[in-house]
């Protein structure tokens, strides 16, 4: 089965999620001039706003992006608040999981790691006092450290650091290679 | 005599082993000829070059086979049929996991082929006004497990394996020290002698680029394209003696 | 305007992204039947596979997200450098296959039908939470049963574990052929 062009553009922009994706990167990647796709994406602007899409196509900052429409939130906010004991979110596990890790960490080489931005996410996990501040790196910038909370430890039930689960050793040795080679 | 091309670590085990050689000499699995496969297994053990890194496990195979042939050596027993029995016995176990275990064998291969495809496929984060929800709800996280962290690390460093280096500086981080000292060669064709190090990095975006330029620098000066001096603190560049002539 | 059901159910499915959501939590929030929302669902995930879409519905553990399709990969790569993808080795396949098909299963019993120890590979295994003990055997020595995880599934794009292929059978007649190809 070939995809159509828009559909291919639909699947790339998908992909990128909140971070968007320029006009340049999709000609890039499609070997199509600037020109052609920009008509496609204006075309897709408009296709998307009818009644048939649960989310609309946006270009913010020369970035192209996806965001659902205005109706959805209330469907969104009634699962959430029905949601009796909520999950952290996968994002949220992420970089708490890092800090934890790795502590004290400043918030690029969080980023570094997630492979993107987590500037919101470290203010919302400062506000529920799962991570806090703890000084300042000594590096270019002296960016701020973090590092997690005794409301974290209480949170996972852990005694102290240590106790947190091994990580496999995947980059080096063994482990990872013998099982993805 | 045959010659083996193939090594131990091919395979998955001493099934994986056998069903190399049955498939390799022809043999009908549905009516095993047991002597050959053991000729086989054996040789091939034989040719292993380094004894002590036969696993045991083939070995252990090794003395199940050696140990069915020997009873099959022996003279006929006046009353064979305990004998017969055990020999059967053995033959048909053997087939039946060759059997069973080339059933995996085959559906591993089309689980991997689902796996491949699946790897190709991406999710896209969950969006953030869910956190703002969660927040306007004042919902406190209830529920929270240890090994949820630990899963969530692991996601993280193979997608970090997955995608290094991160999106965003890609096209810089990417450049190759080469690449980098072919770019620089040509942009100080631009400079007017004497030039700094800044007058080389004014492109420079992020730190990894800047570590590859610094190298690269290092690169051109070994090649004299280009020379350094030092003078009062301040590093001075201008073209070497091969700037120009180096391929 | 008023959007459709079908692009509702689309946007709350988009906006929850890799957590995925439930047949449950739709009904909640859309205060629709689960049946009927089922159906809708079935749809859908039929909708997304033709060609004028760059991304598909898949439901798996009972959670449903959309993933971008496999060709869309090759164009994403063009934008982020993707580095080489996991491979599981030979080993670790063929033991998450008997897993899977046999499970609950005990490690005497995969060895015996892989012919080898499979102690460090059933740990590595677990690390990945690709395999899970699930309790123990009435039998002697009460050893350790264990089965695939919904990580194995997502692996693997599977529903469930009844989507699984059926497991070959070779017929005598033809057992050359059949066997060996």
């Amino acid at each position: 089965m070939d995809l159509t062009l828009k559909s291919i553009i639909e699947g790339i922009i998908f992909v990128f999620g909140e971070e968007g994706v320029s006009l340049k990167q999709l000609s890039d990647a499609l070997s199509i001039e600037e020109e052609h796709i920009r008509e496609l994406l204006n075309e897709m602007i408009v296709d998307y706003r009818d009644e048939n899409h649960g989310f609309e196509l946006i270009c913010v900052n020369d970035l192209y992006k996806f965001i659902s429409k205005a109706d959805i939130h209330d469907y969104v906010q009634r699962i959430i608040s029905l949601t009796k004991s909520r999950q952290l979110s996968q994002s949220a596990l992420e970089t708490l999981a890092i800090i934890a890790y790795k502590q004290p960490i400043t918030r690029t080489e969080i980023e570094e790691i997630r492979g993107v931005g987590c500037d919101m996410m470290l203010k919302k996990l400062q506000a529920q006092d799962l991570v806090r501040e703890v000084g300042r790196s000594e590096t270019a910038g002296r960016p701020i450290l973090y590092e997690v909370t005794e409301e974290f430890l209480d949170l996972f039930k852990l005694m102290s650091l240590n106790e947190l689960p091994n990580l496999p050793t995947y980059q080096e040795e063994s482990s990872e290679n013998q099982l993805f080679e | 005599m045959s010659n083996f091309n193939v090594t131990l670590e091919q395979f998955s085990g001493p099934l994986d082993l056998m069903l190399h050689l049955i498939k390799d000499k022809k043999l009908d699995l549905f009516d095993l000829q047991v002597d050959v496969l053991i000729d086989q297994y054996i040789l091939f053990l034989d040719s292993v070059e380094n004894k002590l890194e036969i696993a045991t496990e083939y070995l252990y195979e090794l003395a199940a086979l050696i140990e069915y042939k020997s009873k099959k050596c022996l003279p006929v027993d006046p009353k064979p049929l305990e004998v017969n029995d055990y020999e059967e016995d053995t033959k048909d176990q053997l087939v039946r996991r060759l059997i069973e275990y080339q059933q995996f064998k085959d559906i591993s291969q089309l689980l991997n082929e689902r796996f491949l495809l699946r790897q190709k496929q991406f999710e896209k984060p969950m969006e953030k006004q869910i956190l703002d929800i969660a927040d306007e709800e004042n919902i406190r996280f209830v529920h929270a497990d240890q090994n949820d962290l630990l899963k969530a690390m692991q996601k993280c460093l193979l997608r970090f394996n997955y995608t290094h280096p991160s999106q965003v500086k890609i096209t810089k981080t990417e450049m190759s020290i080469e690449d980098r000292s072919e770019q620089m060669i040509l942009m100080i064709s631009n400079l007017k002698e004497p030039f700094s190090f800044e007058d080389m990095i004014q492109d420079v975006e992020d730190r990894s680029l800047l570590i590859v330029s610094f190298l690269a620098i290092l690169e051109l000066n070994r090649r004299d394209i280009i020379e350094f001096w030092v003078e009062n603190t301040e590093v001075y560049f201008r073209r070497g003696k091969l700037y120009g002539l180096d391929a």
